[in-house]
């Protein structure tokens, strides 16, 4: 093809891309207060459209059209940057991330595992600025637990990753789905558990949500956000639900292997989206059973653990992969 | 290929001019996160130049540990103040001596007998720089490992250290009160 | 061992605890739509009620101003010129600042003042919030029909001597002690 | 890509580093100093294995991370320590070994 017309098809692919993405974030949201609702005997938002369908739309338009406040006090260089670092990481990880067969932007990517993990680390610190540059002690707090906690748990995120890796002997997911004959999650279930809950973590997610739990540091990090940049942060938590559900997806579900998508790649693309939406509905539901866990609970079971049982499982499976194959 | 060049000269020239404002900056916060951008960018260059694996442990190493580290120092001391820069300090003189008589032996070196040719990058990938590591180098992997283990009992030490001096403090403004 | 068996144990009871949940009736009611059935000793907007005789039962005692917490009524009282029977002249309720605690309604001794059921109260400006005598006064004689408080006080009212109402006794003539 | 005008880049970031350690006195500005003199040396490291295409290079630029690694996690705690117990955050207040003399010479 040639670059007259690459770069244009490119664009056009890039935008309608982040606009679905921006999009199915909005109706994470709506589906996540709808079920939240239906599980704890109420009805959620239904009013704005059949379903209440529109609801995510109006709730955008609102954030969109406030005020763009910055209070006095802020570091203002920084308080600017942070909210759109965290968008354009996760909005980047998405990149090599394969939705079908041979469908996505940069699957082949030869070290895309570890570019998920160098953007996830430049993830935090969009939420840690946000925290620190609006300068106010719950916010700061906040950030403090950001740090400590998404370190943390990135260790043992790395640690389970290194599993998969060892299995399908590439850094690469397109590979890593092509290698998956039988869902890694058979092959690799401490790694499946310690990925998860590390991912759970990485995403602020209950249990894990101290960086703004409610109930302790008003909003934590985003405090003394609103409107605009508040959209983007919680754009931002979001796509990382949904991104720790594609990337669960494509490294121990199998990704887009199903019945018939070896050979009509769409309907592959129909397997991928239906396991990545069993897995919202699974965070979903885990907000609304579990309660917070304590501070110190959360970093004794990191480290004490979660870490070790990632580290059994890589020894693991190096011994078992080495005598067997 | 015009692209690379583009891309690549754009990244390095961020990554000076970020490292450059290190020398300008008042708050340490900003410092570090300059630093962080210059080393994103470095990052770029070396995906560039052809080596993904160590552009993605830059990333992962520099920005995701160790500037992270660095980040939540300066966000847990004591003292937030800004710091200029001050020029006027006598003591500054023999430091610059010093660095310019540096950068001439530097760009002496450099400049002096070097004879190159200009070729395109190959990529090499995680593979190689594996298979050399376990390989060739495993003993210096070992003697690497040896030295983050003694880092860590290093930073136990000095953190019950800490520890022991607020534990010591606690009784004082108890009595205080 | 035994530890992991209680994690798991209340992990999964949780999940199944808030799945069940999910298939349970709703505890809440679309609510413009379908109206919510409200107790009867709701507290909602404050009205002024009259006797069964269609009098007006507020007698300016002031009881009702003097216990709100959140100073929100305001009384001026006045006699009327035939029997020099006490009633309110202004009665202003300030529902901005209503908490709606119902401290007035228990403090009536005539019980004029009362909560009714009605809490769409909806305004768009502040001044409208503030109910004056002819907003609160209702022709309506509230949760209790058939009280009226001067037929039972030992009050001399027009068609009433002290002793003639509804419970009373006749007065005792305090001057002989006889029986 | 041209070797020498990479080399030239990594030179200028060591530079730059040398300056800011030289320049700036505060202890956090010092140690990023530090780091960005490594950085130029882990650019001219990856640049020299790419041009004679080894993988060398990039071996020895992990090894430098790490070690900037644990050199740093060290550092910054005696930073810490160094506020803590000195109440100082430029290298020239540190002067703590440093012995008093009055006018005339004497130890005060």
């Amino acid at each position: 093809m040639s670059p007259w017309l690459f770069w244009p098809l490119i664009t056009i692919a890039m935008v309608v891309v982040i606009l679905g993405l921006i999009l199915a974030a909005g109706f994470t949201v709506f589906g996540e207060r709808r079920i939240l609702g239906l599980l704890q005997n109420r009805y959620g938002p239904n009013q704005a459209g059949p379903f209440g369908l529109l609801q995510a739309i109006a709730d955008a338009v609102k954030l969109l059209t406030k005020e763009y406040f910055l209070p006095g006090f802020v570091d203002q260089k920084l308080y600017k940057l942070a909210p759109v670092l965290v968008v354009v990481t996760v909005l980047l990880s998405f990149v090599v991330v394969p939705i079908g067969k041979g469908i996505s932007f940069a699957a082949d990517f030869n070290v895309g595992l570890l570019f998920i993990l160098g953007l996830s680390s430049l993830h935090v610190y969009g939420i840690f600025l946000g925290g620190w540059s609006s300068s106010t002690k719950y916010t700061v707090l906040g950030s403090i637990r950001t740090i400590a906690q998404l370190i943390s748990y990135e260790l043992a995120m790395g640690v389970a990753l290194l599993g998969v890796v060892l299995l399908s002997g590439s850094f690469s997911l397109e590979d890593i789905v092509l290698k998956q004959d039988i869902a890694y999650i058979f092959l690799q279930p401490f790694g499946f558990i310690v990925f998860f809950i590390a991912g759970i973590a990485e995403t602020n997610r209950l249990p894990f949500d101290l960086p703004e739990a409610e109930n302790e540091l008003a909003a934590g990090f985003n405090t003394e956000y609103g409107g605009m940049p508040f959209a983007m942060f919680f754009l931002g938590e979001y796509l990382g639900i949904i991104f720790i559900s594609c990337l669960t997806t494509t490294l121990y579900l199998g990704g887009w292997h199903g019945p018939w998508a070896e050979s009509y790649p769409l309907v592959g693309v129909f397997w991928f989206a239906l396991k990545t939406l069993a897995l919202l509905f699974f965070f979903i539901w885990m907000r609304a059973s579990v309660p917070r866990v304590r501070w110190d609970q959360l970093m004794s079971f990191g480290w004490k653990y979660l870490l070790p049982l990632g580290l059994v499982n890589i020894i693991a499976t190096a011994l078992i992969s080495a005598l067997w194959m | 290929m015009m692209l690379w060049h583009f891309v690549f000269w754009l990244s390095c020239a961020v990554a000076v001019v970020c490292s450059a404002s290190l020398l300008f900056v008042r708050k340490p916060m900003h410092g570090a996160v300059y630093l962080t951008t210059a080393m994103c960018a470095l990052a770029l260059a070396f995906y560039l130049l052809g080596a993904p694996f160590i552009a993605m442990m830059q990333l992962i190493l520099y920005v995701g540990a160790i500037m992270v580290l660095f980040v939540f120092v300066i966000m847990l001391s004591p003292l937030q103040e800004t710091f200029p820069l001050q020029l006027q300090d006598r003591s500054l003189w023999p430091g610059l001596i010093l660095l310019i008589l540096m950068l001439l032996e530097l760009g002496a070196l450099l400049f002096g007998g070097l004879q190159v040719d200009p070729t395109t990058p190959q990529i090499i990938d995680s593979k190689a720089v594996g298979e050399l590591l376990f390989g060739h180098y495993k003993l210096a992997v070992e003697a690497i490992s040896t030295l983050l283990l003694a880092a860590l009992v290093g930073v136990m030490y000095f953190a019950r250290h800490l520890q022991r001096h607020q534990e010591r403090k606690l009784p004082e403004q108890q009595e205080a009160k | 061992m035994k530890n992991l068996k209680n994690w798991v144990g209340e992990i999964t009871g949780a999940f199944s605890a808030t799945l069940k949940h999910a298939f349970a009736e709703r505890d809440t009611v679309c609510y413009p739509a379908e109206k919510p059935d409200l107790p009867e000793r709701w507290r909602g907007r404050i009205i002024l009620t009259v006797t069964p005789e269609g009098e007006e039962r507020c007698v300016a005692c002031y009881l009702c101003s003097s216990v709100c917490p959140s100073s929100a009524i305001t009384i001026q009282g006045a006699e009327r010129e035939d029997d020099e029977r006490r009633y309110a002249e202004k009665f202003e309720i300030d529902f901005t600042r209503c908490i709606f605690c119902g401290l007035c309604e228990e403090a009536c001794p005539t019980r004029a003042i009362q909560t009714t059921n009605d809490f769409e109260m909806g305004a768009s400006s502040r001044a409208e919030l503030v109910y004056d005598k002819s907003r609160l006064l209702e022709n309506h004689t509230g949760k209790y029909p058939d009280f009226d408080y001067f037929k039972r006080a030992g009050v001399p009212i027009r068609g009433k001597d002290v002793g003639e109402g509804a419970n009373e006794k006749p007065p005792v003539d305090v001057y002989t002690l006889l029986p | 890509m041209n070797l020498l005008a990479v080399l030239f880049v990594s030179f200028l970031l060591f530079a730059i580093g040398l300056a800011v350690i030289l320049v700036r006195r505060q202890l956090l500005f010092v140690l990023m100093g530090i780091e960005v003199m490594t950085n130029g040396a882990v650019l001219a490291a990856v640049a020299a294995g790419q041009y004679w295409h080894s993988a060398d290079g990039q071996v020895l630029s992990l090894f430098m991370m790490l070690v900037a690694g644990s050199e740093l996690a060290i550092t910054l705690l005696l930073a810490m320590l160094s506020y803590r117990y000195l109440k100082v955050s430029r290298i020239d207040q540190m002067n703590q070994l440093q012995d008093k003399l009055d006018k005339e010479g004497q130890l005060l």
